[in-house]
Formats: structure tokens, sequence, C-alpha cells
């Protein structure tokens, strides 16, 4: 009798199916070999170092996201905190080398924090997260142009921009390495490990059918708590690196949101949560990155660019969409 | 997909078909087009060449009043009778704004409400309403204000040709107005102020950079947001003089004002182009970060204009950049408070009210760089003498 | 009490309208003893010119989620909409029909491309009417630089400014809008199999409800509604205005409007009247706000409490009425 | 009027398939007017599916749909109404937003001159209710707020409504009490009588053999034979649906010195469902717990799980006190729970067969002796409990029902429980599966586990319980001792006067 014992499935069965990474990488491979095309230093090390150090702030935000979505909710509000936390830092640090630190940590806090308020009203007072996150979003933007009256005071010190902004210099074989990139492998390697731990899977499995997970003994609304709490950390990274990359600006995360749920998504992670990898998000967040540099290059009209982008992402989805519907 | 497609081809033969022709009455549209650009593409239908010679005179042009004044001197003025307007003070002056959602507004604001401060003992009351950048609600604003009995109204239109109604509507309540900033396409209001204008900015500073860098070589335009009509006309001028200094103008993109995208493209352009030779701005907000896009590349920064902020002239100033920056002076928001003083007193006022534009270059940088004020601060303020400086602004 | 029972679910009057009567009740108030008055005619007007605006949108996207959608492609339907009819009358009257016809059909395109991409090609709303709203926009950023056209003389004093009493003919329009949809959600079929997609699409097509059909129509009725709210501006602003739908905020707006009068995001339960009464909320707090002269970032915070706040407060009713 | 020679419905050589697999394979089958065709077979056996093709759910790969000599092919369930086809599902289809009313005529409203005529259909409503004899129930109530019992009488209505020729019961009596089957039995015999045929499925052979005329039996997507219920018995149906006898169908009972000492007490406990609840459960017992549904048997498994805690009384586990606030705390103290509900709660559908197996001892238990060892004991678990899957990192939901019990079984399985509550645990579960439960629950008892099992299938209940407890109105009604019958515990769950409707939701 065949049983469970067996586990004779080929590695490329595992990643076709739903939520697996093969499609967003064939689609990242495309983009490449049209840059390649185009632009061929593009893909030298020096180059493509730079561009992932400053693809680094998006991609963790799709990080951050992926979390929140796979539990079966929405984060809109990381594109009004990154620009919150820029703006904050600016105006605490206001230039002084010494306060960095301080800072930095304040930052990963304050992003904590919001995240925890995101997931107790979502979870504790049972406003769908599209509400919550939305309000948390006029709130945060708000809240950050009374605060500054309008106009980011005070400034970056170059000790906190450093980590957005420089490299680590005379790699071998790499050349520069940006700091940025440091993080994000950093931060990427954390969060594959977290998908892989006990917490990971119960995430995941929460988004899937959250009675049978409260049945088994999951506290639900902690799982999905813990998971905007993550999404505001990554918030809080990705800030720093953006805030340090290009300086204070209330634009700092203007869409960022939209940007990352597209991402998340176009990395094969289903909204409303039980399917996909990190990676795929990940990933789903680098291939937007190269779709912008490669409009870039083949010089896009500016004003087409959206156009641009949305048919791409609603043809990657609904081939994605009508595919795996299986049934 | 076909469907859209069907819809979209269908809206753009309409728009092809209608866009001909614009409404009459001395709005920016229905002048011609003759300046079609060859190296940049077709020109902006916002282009009038009239108006774009008018404003360059206007650049030479001396303005008469007090010189340490800018925002009461007037360019070649034409003084209109007021008499009819005139009142017994204190007055209740009402400000319908456009938006407070950027540092230059912020900054214009806090002027003129230092400036209303400074004008206290003849105003007694100020009412501000914030539209949110809202068309509509800006046009349910000025309805609103009309029912408070303000002695005076000032506009700054969120858009030009959308708020014409409403600023009509008010004339025909009978109290005076005065528009600045951005216009209205009527004539109605008793005075319009504001300086040269968008052509003027936008070819100072493309004059300059083609001017500084070799001939034929690349321009990279930055741009704000498309759509937005006071950035239309400075590009539609900086257009004309990169076409006449036959430079190639390898890209025009839009920032959205966000430093990250700005320094994206311009990272992008380097390594597509190699070098670029000059970088034109439509506005100072990414300035700093397209500097520093240059210097994270590790390549010299070319001739590049920006605009008063602070942070772009620090950095001017500090890593020796050839720039200039054109302004769109903040302390314009004094004028109008001035204006509608002087209209209630039965003063005659210039209709239009031209202020000046001054131009920030190397020569006078210093006058205006001052490290005490926060870096998205305006220098072109005029705010010294008034109440409450510095702390208000910081 | 006849005419409430009538109600598609049979529910109560939405708290929403109590919130709307203390706001305006608190609000009146405030400004008094600020010494401003709220309800003086000019206030009045101002307060239904806003509340009609966002309501004619906001209508339509009752319907959409009520059907367990989501429209984000609103506010660049408007914009379109509003450049297609004024340029299409190009300011003459005779143009008025034709082109109002016309936007009205471009928007259900938009409408109908939305639904297909949901139904057919089964994209999440949510990313699918994204999606669309960025090919507008890319449309409407290359192929405008600002206002253009002109609406009809004759549109801008009727719908524009025209007012009966301190009530404008928008806020009319949208009564009676708000009344055909009412009438349409409990009286034919669409509107009752409507509901029941939202509730369960498994349920409702296992009763041969055909869900595609339903959810395409309801996407194509928003869209025309967005189209609408696009026409209604074309009047109060006398052009075509392609960013005045994104600057409104209609998208994310309407939204909150929706879910403020107690209709459930998930769809299947709510109803139109809810949704005008978060809208003449949203634009109260606006217009006591304005009175005020509050720092409209202030307002902004108030309202993403406001927001949240009612859905608490929905959310808690409905787990008191347990059982399901 | 004589019969017409045509069937009602005639099916020639279905056969689909679902991502490669043949799930049905060149099925006949014919149904005549006024006729009870009841269809069985195991779980997995493509009952279900064919029901789908039937009503218009799914399309056929292969073979031919004709109703009343008409071929059809339908392309959505309007389609197969249309024809007169009607169809009452296993689980409820009813939106409890809406009223009785409207979901009554969900999909076919009725219409007057363009709108829908509100009047007519609450008349309808009432009418189709009298007609199964449910006068009570107002057409304008939310269905949200009706019992369980209630709700299917809407969904039957709601399948009448649409003037039926034929019916579709899939599981009709799943979530039903004794007495309510008995009005399904005479709703039935009047359906019948009026001429309309009857597609009946069920688990439950006795009820097959109460109604049918004649059955189907299918294996393996395929048709094994039809008979006329006169010429057949239970065992050749078994022997039929899984190829052995009915013999072994219970495992042996405890026993007399098995029974160790009572691990669980309850005294005084009560919820907002249970009142004054007092139990004794020992370990190496299975106690068997009946009742109607909503009787508070559910309620008794989910308080003490910790779902919806007792607000009064005591528990005590081993002779300690305990507080059971939530799962957590329950599955601390070494209680498992086996919901009734294994789509809705038992499993993540999603999600692979050795994460929902994992599930639980992730969520509360950190691994001690290692990840890797866990998985590796979970694995062995899977294999004992004879887990048929493609591999253990196949999605859950394309395994069978029974088993995705197993998994589920797994699961608690893996924390080594001292206490086990069963909630249905074989419904919708075939027979060969269910006998595999069976016997593990057994097991499991015999190891030292102690087991309360609440089952609604009265056999099952007798065949199983060393001990019955019977729940009435939220009490324990009374307790019977093994080899009881089965109408000493309908007369305690009714207590002793028949046609109590008193209905508690769930």
């Amino acid at each position: 009798m065949p049983t469970v014992a067996r586990r004779a499935l080929s590695p490329i069965r595992l990643r076709v199916r739903p939520g697996g990474v093969l499609p967003i990488l064939a689609l990242l491979a495309v983009l490449l070999v049209l840059v390649g095309l185009r632009q061929p230093d593009f893909l030298d090390p020096p180059s493509l170092m730079s561009f992932l150090g400053r693809s680094a702030p998006v991609i963790l935000l799709a990080a951050g996201q992926y979390f929140v979505i796979v539990s079966g909710e929405f984060d809109l509000s990381v594109g009004s905190l990154v620009t919150a936390q820029v703006v904050v830092a600016a105006r605490l640090i206001d230039s002084d080398p010494a306060r960095t630190w301080p800072v930095v940590l304040l930052l990963l806090v304050f992003g904590a924090l919001v995240g925890l308020v995101n997931g107790l009203v979502t979870t504790r007072l049972r406003v769908p997260s599209f509400i919550t996150t939305l309000g948390m979003f006029l709130i945060l933007v708000g809240a950050v142009y009374l605060w500054s009256d309008g106009a980011p005071k005070g400034g970056l010190s170059e000790e906190f921009r450093r980590f957005g902004r420089r490299a680590s210099e005379d790699v071998p074989l790499l050349g520069r390495v940006p700091y940025a990139l440091l993080v994000l492998v950093v931060v990427a390697a954390l969060a594959v490990l977290l998908m892989r731990s006990d917490f990971g899977r119960t995430l995941v499995a929460v988004g899937d059918n959250p009675r049978t997970a409260q049945l088994s003994g999951v506290r639900v609304w902690r799982t999905r708590t813990v998971a905007f709490v993550l999404s505001g950390l990554a918030a809080a990274v990705a800030a720093i690196l953006l805030g340090g990359y290009s300086g204070v600006s209330f634009q700092a995360g203007a869409g960022l949101e939209f940007g990352a749920i597209t991402a998340v998504v176009l990395g094969g992670v289903a909204l409303g949560g039980g399917r996909g990898s990190v990676v795929g998000a990940m990933l789903g967040a680098l291939t937007l990155e190269l779709l912008f540099a490669l409009m870039n290059f083949y010089g896009v009209s500016g004003a087409l660019r959206s156009t641009v982008q949305g048919a791409i992402i609603l043809l990657a989805v609904a081939v994605s969409a009508t595919r795996s519907s299986s049934r | 997909m076909r469907r859209c497609l069907a819809a979209l081809a269908a809206v753009t033969l309409l728009s092809l078909t209608a866009c001909a022709t614009d409404e009459p009455g001395g709005g920016p549209a229905g002048g011609s087009t003759s300046a079609a650009g060859s190296g940049t593409g077709e020109q902006s239908k916002f282009f009038v060449q009239a108006d774009y010679d008018a404003e360059l005179a206007l650049l030479d042009a001396t303005p008469t009043g007090p010189a340490d004044k800018p925002w009461e001197q007037m360019l070649n003025p034409t003084m209109v009778d007021t008499s009819k307007f005139r009142k017994a003070g204190p007055h209740k002056l009402c400000f319908s704004n456009a938006a407070l959602n950027n540092p230059w507004r912020q900054v214009g604001f806090k002027t003129m409400q230092a400036e209303v401060a400074a004008q206290g003992s003849r105003i007694s009351e100020f009412v501000h309403v914030d539209a949110e950048g809202k068309d509509q609600k800006q046009i349910a604003d000025i309805n609103d204000l009309l029912g408070k009995g303000c002695d005076a109204l000032i506009v700054s239109p969120n858009t030009t040709a959308t708020l014409t109604p409403a600023v009509e509507a008010a004339c025909k309540a009978g109290l005076p107005v005065v528009v600045f900033d951005r216009g209205v396409s009527t004539k109605c209001p008793v005075t319009f102020v504001n300086p040269i204008g968008g052509y003027g900015f936008g070819h100072v500073g493309a004059e300059f950079v083609s001017q500084r860098m070799k001939p034929g070589g690349k321009v990279l335009a930055l741009r704000i947001l498309p759509g937005v009509d006071v950035l239309e006309t400075r590009w539609s001028a900086a257009k004309v003089a990169f076409d006449k200094a036959k430079v190639d103008v390898v890209g025009v993109e839009f920032t959205d004002g966000d430093p990250a995208k700005t320094k994206k493209i311009v990272d992008d352009y380097l390594q597509r182009y190699g070098t670029i030779d000059g970088v034109w701005m439509d506005a100072g907000a990414v300035a700093v970060a397209a500097v520093e896009a240059f210097q994270d590349a590790g390549k010299p920064v070319p001739p590049i204009n920006g605009e008063d902020q602070l942070d772009f002239l620090k950095v001017w100033k500090d890593k020796g950049l050839t720039a200039i920056a054109p302004t769109y002076p903040t302390y314009q928001w004094r004028t109008p408070v001035i204006a509608a003083l002087r209209i209630l007193d039965g003063q005659q006022v210039a209709n239009p009210w031209k202020l000046p534009q001054p131009t920030i270059t190397q020569d006078n940088l210093d006058r205006y760089l001052d490290p005490g004020m926060p870096p998205l601060h305006y220098a072109m303020c005029g705010c010294t003498d008034l109440p409450g400086y510095p702390q208000r602004w910081k | 009490m006849s005419a409430l029972s009538l109600l598609p679910a049979r529910r109560p009057v939405p708290g929403v309208f109590v919130a709307l009567a203390l706001t305006l009740a608190v609000g009146w108030l405030v400004v008094l003893v600020d010494g401003g008055q709220l309800f003086n005619q000019a206030t009045t007007v101002s307060l239904l010119h806003v509340a009609a605006g966002l309501g004619l949108v906001a209508v339509g996207q009752t319907l959409v989620i009520l059907g367990g959608s989501l429209d984000l492609s609103v506010a660049y339907v408007i914009s379109l909409s509003t450049l297609v009819a004024a340029e299409t009358m190009n300011g003459s009257d005779g143009a008025l029909l034709p082109a109002v016809g016309l936007a009205l059909a471009v928007s259900a395109g938009v409408g109908l491309l939305n639904g297909l991409l949901v139904t057919r090609f089964r994209v999440n709303a949510f990313i699918a009417t994204l999606g669309v709203g960025l090919l507008l926009k890319g449309y409407l950023d290359s192929n405008y630089d600002g206002p253009a056209g002109a609406t009809s003389p004759a549109l801008v004093q009727s719908l524009g400014y025209q007012r009966v009493g301190p009530v404008p003919l928008s806020f009319l329009l949208l009564l009676a809008l708000t009344g055909a949809t009412w009438f349409a959600l409990s009286r034919t079929r669409f509107g009752h199999h409507l509901v029941a997609v939202g509730g369960d699409p498994e349920v409702a097509r296992l009763s041969g409800v055909r869900n595609d059909r339903v959810l395409v129509t309801a996407h194509v009725l928003c869209s025309l509604c967005a189209g609408l709210a696009g026409i209604y501006l074309a009047s109060r602003l006398g052009s075509g205005a392609p960013r005045v739908g994104t600057e409104g905020l209609y998208d994310l707006e309407s939204i909150a409007a929706v879910v403020i009068g107690g209709t459930a995001l998930a769809g299947g339960r709510g109803g139109v009247v809810g949704t005008v009464g978060g809208v003449l909320l949203l634009a109260s707090i606006d217009a006591i706000f304005n009175q005020l002269e509050v720092d409209a970032f202030f307002k902004q915070v108030i309202r993403g409490v406001v927001i949240i706040a009612a859905v608490a407060v929905y959310a808690r009713r409905a787990l008191r009425k347990g059982a399901w | 009027m004589p019969d017409p020679p045509v069937p009602l419905l005639t099916l020639r050589g279905i056969g689909k398939s679902f991502l490669g697999v043949r799930v049905l394979d060149g099925v006949d089958l014919d149904v005549a007017p006024g006729e009870v065709h009841a269809v069985v077979g195991e779980n997995g056996a493509g009952k279900s599916t064919l029901m789908k093709i039937v009503s218009g759910g799914h399309a056929p790969d292969a073979g031919t749909v004709e109703v009343a000599g008409a071929r059809q092919a339908f392309r959505g369930p309007r389609d197969a109404q249309r024809a007169g086809i009607g169809i009452i599902h296993q689980e409820f289809n009813l939106l409890p937003e809406r009223t009785v009313a409207e979901n009554v005529h969900l999909g076919h409203e009725p219409v007057r001159r363009g709108l829908v005529d509100r009047r007519a259909m609450r008349e309808r409503t009432r009418e189709l209710l009298a007609s199964i004899g449910e006068t009570e129930l107002a057409a304008d109530t939310r269905v949200g707020r009706l019992g369980v019992a209630q709700q299917q009488v809407v969904e039957i209505a709601k399948a009448l409504a649409l003037d039926a020729r034929l019916l579709i019961m899939d599981e009709p009596t799943a979530a039903l009490a004794d007495h309510e089957v008995e009005l399904l039995y005479g709703l039935v015999r009047r359906l019948q009588q009026r001429g309309i045929g009857l597609l009946y499925v069920s688990h439950r052979l006795t009820e097959v053999f109460d109604l049918s005329d004649r059955i189907t039996v299918l294996k393996d997507g395929r048709r094994v034979t039809t008979v006329a219920t006169a010429d057949t018995c239970t065992d050749d149906l078994v022997r039929h649906m899984v190829g052995r006898e009915l013999s072994s169908y219970y495992p042996d009972r405890a026993g007399p010195d098995e029974p160790g000492p009572v691990r669980l007490t309850v005294r005084g406990a009560g919820n907002r469902k249970l009142r004054a609840v007092d139990l004794d459960l020992r370990a190496g017992e299975v106690l068997g717990v009946g009742g109607l549904q909503g009787s508070g048997r559910s309620a008794l498994a989910r308080a003490l799980f910790g779902v919806s805690p007792f607000t009064t009384g005591d528990v005590t586990l081993d002779g300690r006190p305990v507080r059971l606030r939530s799962p957590r705390t329950a599955m601390r103290a070494g209680i498992a729970y086996v919901t009734e509900d294994r789509k809705g709660e038992g499993i993540v559908p999603r999600q692979s067969v050795l994460d929902n197996a994992l599930l639980a001892g992730r969520a509360v238990f950190p691994a001690r002796s290692g990840h890797a060892a866990r998985a590796r004991r979970v694995r062995d678990l899977l294999a004992a409990v004879e887990v048929r899957a493609a591999g253990d990192d196949q999605e859950i939901r394309f395994l069978s029902g029974g088993n995705q019990q197993k998994v589920v079984l797994a699961r608690w399985l893996a924390l080594d429980p001292r206490v086990l509550l069963f909630d249905e645990p074989t419904r919708g579960i075939d027979v060969g599966a269910k006998s595999a439960i069976h016997d593990l629950v057994r097991r499991l008892a015999r190891d030292g586990a102690a087991v309360l099992m609440i089952s609604s299938d009265l056999p099952e209940l007798l065949g199983m319980s060393d001990r019955i407890v019977v729940m009435r109105d939220g009490r324990i009604a009374g307790e019977l001792p093994a080899g009881a019958t089965e109408e000493d515990v309908v007369a305690l769950a009714v207590g002793h006067t028949p046609q109590s409707r008193t209905e508690i939701d769930r």
C-alpha cells in the first residue's frame, strides 16, 4: 500500500505548483535578458551590486508585506510608515552623528510599535486589516506632517546615511558591495530561516485556515500580530536604508505599499493568505525594480511607464491565475 | 485587454479631434504653437509664444518700488482703480489655499501668516481654508467663504482652468478678489499677483545648463509630475532653450518628487550614456538627490539647476558645483495681503502685479545661504524682517 | 418602520446615521462657541457639494464591495470621464448629450475590463483594479499636461451650480442614484444575486446564480457611477482635469465611506443607504474642521481614527449577534 | 397518469478526470419518476462528483446526460435547474445574512414587471414550508438566526422551490438528529408520490434500505452494480462497496479491568450552552456521548477543549484542578480534540500532509528533541495510521476525506494526549477508513488514553462505547451502560416526549 513513507516527488513538480517561485524566476530571467541585450555592462558585478543595493529597501518591504499577506491580511500602512520614519529620524538626529545609533534603535521600536497597533486592532477589534492599515496610513501621514509643520526638519547624519548610501569597498570578485545589500542578504536569510521555522509554518497555516490553526492551539491573533510587527520592522529597516540612500523627504515612502503588495503578488503569493514563499515575494520586488531600470534603459516615456507596469502586472497575474485555477 | 485597448483607442481618437481649440478669454491656450520643438519633441499645448516672449522680456526689466522689498515691487505695472472697494478697517481677510502639502507652500504660508501678524492692527480676522490639493474642495471652500462676510478674498488656485468658475462666482458676489501663484482664466479678480513665471524659471535654468556644457552634450531633464500647469510652462521654456542651443536632451523623466526614484533614474542614465553633461530640473525638490547620484557613481556633477532650497544651496557651496538656482520666490505670499489691504484702502494696485523673480548665482550664493535655517527652507522668502523670524520658519 | 423593513437585509438604521447626527450636533456646538455658524447656507451648500462628488463614486463602490470585490481604479475613471466629457462638449451645449453618453460609455468599458479581469482571468480584485488604474494613469499622464476641454455652459449652470434652496442639484442626483441603487439591490434579481455572490460565491453559484455575469455587471455599474461623478466634476470645474480623481483620493475615500456606512468589506452585508451616511459623515467632518480652521493634517489623523473606530464598532456588533 | 416509459434521468458512460486522475469512468445510471435511487460507495468512489455532474456543477469528460429523454449539456447549475434538477447539498448552501425567503428563491426570484415580487416570495416560501410540515418558521427571519435543523428545512424548501422533477439529496441527514430524520422520511415519501425522482446519496445504510427502490454501488469511480433494494441486504452491499464482509465492524470493547482510574472529572460545569454538567472519564475507556444535534454534545467537547470554556463549575485532570481557558491550555493539559467540521476547522487545505500533521505540535510545544526528530516521529505516525498520499509534501486538499481525517489524527497522536475528544470522527468517511478509525480509537483507549466520542450514528455509538451519556438541552440527561439499545438512547435524547424541537444554536 502506498503510504506517506514514499517521498518520491521530483523537485521540478514541487516548484511549478501554485505558489512556487518558478514563474517569477522565468519573468526575472526574461527581463535580465532584455536588459543584457540593451545594456550589457549592467550585468557586470559593480553595477549589478549597486542595483541590488538600491533595490534593497523595496525588497525588504516586500518581505515584510509577505508575512502579513501570507497570514491572510494586508498592510497598506508601510509606505506612510517609511515616510514617517525618515522624517522622524531627520528631526531627531538633526545632523548630530552621536545620535545615529539611538535613533536607529528608536526607529526599529517605532516600526514594531506601529505594527503592533495594526496587528492588535486587526485581531482584537476585528477590523479588516485593509481598513486598519488604511486608517493607520492616514494617521501616520497626518501626524508626521502635523509634527513637522509640513516640511521635514533637521537632517540625517552621514553615519546614518552610510547604511543606504555607502559600500564596502574592495571586496574580492565583486568589487563594491553596498551596505544595503549586506543588510538585505542578512535580513533575507533571516526571513527564509523564519519561514522554515515552526513560526513560519504556523503563519502560513493561519493564513490558510485560521479556524483549524486556532483549534490546533495556535494563538491566531498573536501570530498575525507578530506578522504585522515584522512588517513594521521591515519598514523600519527599509526606512533606514531608504533615508540613507536618498535623504529626507515627504515622498520617501509614497506609494511603496502598493509597490510591495504588487511585488508580493507577482512573486506568486496568494492575497488572502496560505500560499507562497518569502523568496518569491522578494524576487517579485526585484523583478519590479528591474522593470523600472529596464524602462530607463529603453527610454520608455516617463508618462507611459505606469501603463507598461500595469500591463505587465495584469498579464503576469492573469496568466498565473488562469493557469493555476485547477477546478 | 482588447476591449481596454479599444476603449483607449476611442479616447485617443477623441482627444485628437477635440482638443484643437480651447475656451476663450485670456486662457493660456489659443496661442500659436509655432515653437514646435525639434530635438525635444512636440511643444506642449501650454506653450504660448506671446507669454513666453513677455516673460523673457520681464527678466531684464527694472522693477518699480522699494529695492529692499521685492515683494512690493512691480514689473511694468498697469495700475487699476480700486476706489469702489474702499472700506473702513480693520478688515476680515479670507484665504482659500490650494494646499499645504509641500515645503514651498509651507514656507509661503508661514510668510503670509507673518505678514498678517505684521499688519495686525489693520486685520481683524484672517480666515484660512486648505483645499488639500483638491479642485472640488477648493470650489466648495470658496463658496463657503462667500457666506462668511469676508472683506476681501485671496485665492491661490489649485488648477488654473478648473477654479475659474468658482473665482468668477466670488467676483460676482462683489468682494475684491486677489489671485496669486497660479492664475485663473478670467479677468474678474482685482489683481493677479505672481512673479515672472514658469517660462522665466525654465529658461534661466536651461540657458545656464546649455551654456556651461559642451555643444551637443547630453542633458537629462528631471520633472516632478506631468499635468501641473506651473511645471509644464517651465519645461516648455526649457525645451525652447535646449533646441536653440542644439543640445541633446537624452531623457525627460518624472520623479514624483521622490529622491530615491530620482537617484535610480540618474544612475540608470549614467549607466546608459556613460556621461551626462547637464541636468535640468523643473523644481528643486530632488536637486540634492540628483547631485548625490553623480557623487555616488563617482562622476563629476555636471552643470545643474536647482531652486532656492537651502539643502541645494549648501551642497552647491560645499561641493563647488556649477549651478544656478532660478527661483519662484515664496515672498509672493506676502504680496496678496498687502494688495488686499491696499485695495480696501482704495489705493491703486498693479494688475497683473508682476513680482521680480531673482536668480541665485555663484556671485550672490553666499547672500542667500543661511546655515541656521532648516534644509528645506526657501531662501527667497523675504521673511527676515517679519515678526517671529527665524523661529516661525524653523 | 414599514419602509425600513424593506431594507435588503432587514437591518436597523446603520449606526452611521447616529454618528452623523452626533457629529453634526457636537460640531454645531463647537463651531458656535468658536463664533461661527455651521449651518449657514454657504456652508451647507459646500458640504453637500463635497458629499455629492464623493457620494456618486461611493454608491458605485458599494455595489462592488457588496459583491465581495473592490475597485481601486475609480479615481482614474473619474479623471478620464471629466476629460472625455469636457473635450467632447468643447464648450458647446449642442454636444452635451453625446458627450455624457460617451463619457459613460468609456467608463463602462473600463468597468467591463475590471469585471472580466476579476471573473474570467481570476485576478484578485485588488490587483486587477490597481493594474487597470495604472494603465489609465499612463494614458492620462502621457496625453494630458493639464486641464483640457470645456464643459458645456448649460451643464455647468445646471448640474454644476444649480440648487434648490440649500440643496445642490448634484446632491439631488446623488439621492436619486442612491434610491435607484437601493431599489436595484432590494427589488431586482441582480441585487439579490449580487448580495448572494458577496455573501458566499459558492452558494450563489450552486443556486444557479451566474456569478461572473453579476460581478461584471457590478463592476460596470461601479465604473458608470465613477463616470457620472466625473461628469459632475467636469460641470463643477468647467473643464476636464486629468488629476482630479487622484487628487481627491476618490479611490480610498470611497472605500472608507462604504465601510463607515456599515457595508462589510468582505461583501454580502450592508447597503447603499449606509454609504450615503458615511459620505455625509466624512463631508461633515470636513465642514466642521473647515469652520474651525483646523490643520488639514490633524483632520487626516481624525479621519483615520474615525474609519478604524467605525469599523471596529460594526465588528463588535456583528460579534455580539453571535452564531455566525 | 401512468409513468411514461422514458426515465427522468439517464446517464450513459459518464467519465471525469481531475488533474489527470480518473474520478469517474463509464458510469451508467437512470432514475424513473417517483423512484428513490440510492447511490452508495466509499468516500472517493465518485459519488459527489457524479452528483455535481448531474446538477451542472461539473461538466463530464465523457458520456451523456439525458433528462426525460432529451440530451443535456449543462454549462452550470442554472441549466440543470432549468431542466428540473434540484440538489440538496451535504453542506448548507445558505446565506446567513439573508432571509429564509431570499435564500429559498435565490437564483430564481419571482419577478413581476421586471421587479422582484417580495410578497410572492414570502407567500411561496410559506407554502413550501407548510408543504413539508414546517409552519413555525417565518419567511422573513434571517437564516443566520436559525438552528441547524431549521436550516436543513430551508435547504429542502429551497430545492423544492424550483419545481424539480428530479431531486438529488447528498447526505441529507448528516446534520439531522434522529427524530428529524423521521420528518425527512415522510418528506421523501411525499415527494415520491408527486412523481418526483430522487437520487439519494448516503453513508447511512439504514436510511438507504428504508427509503430506496434501487441502489447503485460505486467503487473507485466505476459502477459496481445496481440492484433493487428488495433483493439485497446490508452485508451484500458492504461487500460490494469495500469488498469484504460486514463482520468485524467494531473492535472489541474494553475488558472489565481495562478502565483505569478516573482521569477527568467535571462537576457542576456550565456555560452559555451547557448547564450543570457532571462527568467522569476514566483512562482506558471510550465514553460515548449521544443526543440530538444542538443538545450540547459538541458544546461539551468544545468546553473541555477550551474553545468555548466553562464559565462555572470545576474540572480536574488526574486529580488536579485545571482551568481550560483555551485550546492551548487544554493541549498543555494533555487534551486533544478532533472536530466534526473537518474541512472548516480540521485541516489547513493548501499545506502539505506533513505540515498539517505537525501543526499542533509546532504551535504549542517547542521541539525539545529537535525538529528533525519530531518530523521523523510524525512521519512514522502518518505511516502507522496508513495515510494514502502521493507523498507527505502533497497538499492535503487533494486527499480523500478519510485520509484527511487520518492526518488530523496523526496530528493529535503526536502530542501523546491523555484525553481524546472525538466529535463525529467518522462523519462523511468511507466504510474502509471508518473501521480503521474505529480500530485506532479502541487501540488508544487500550493504551491508556481516556476517550470521549460524540456520534450521531447510533450503531457506531453503541458499537464503540464502553459507557454512553446522553445529552439534552445542554444537560446530561442520563447514562447508559454498554449494551444499551438504540431505543434507550433515543428515549433519553428526546426526554420521552417525542418531537421536542428545542434547538440550541451551535
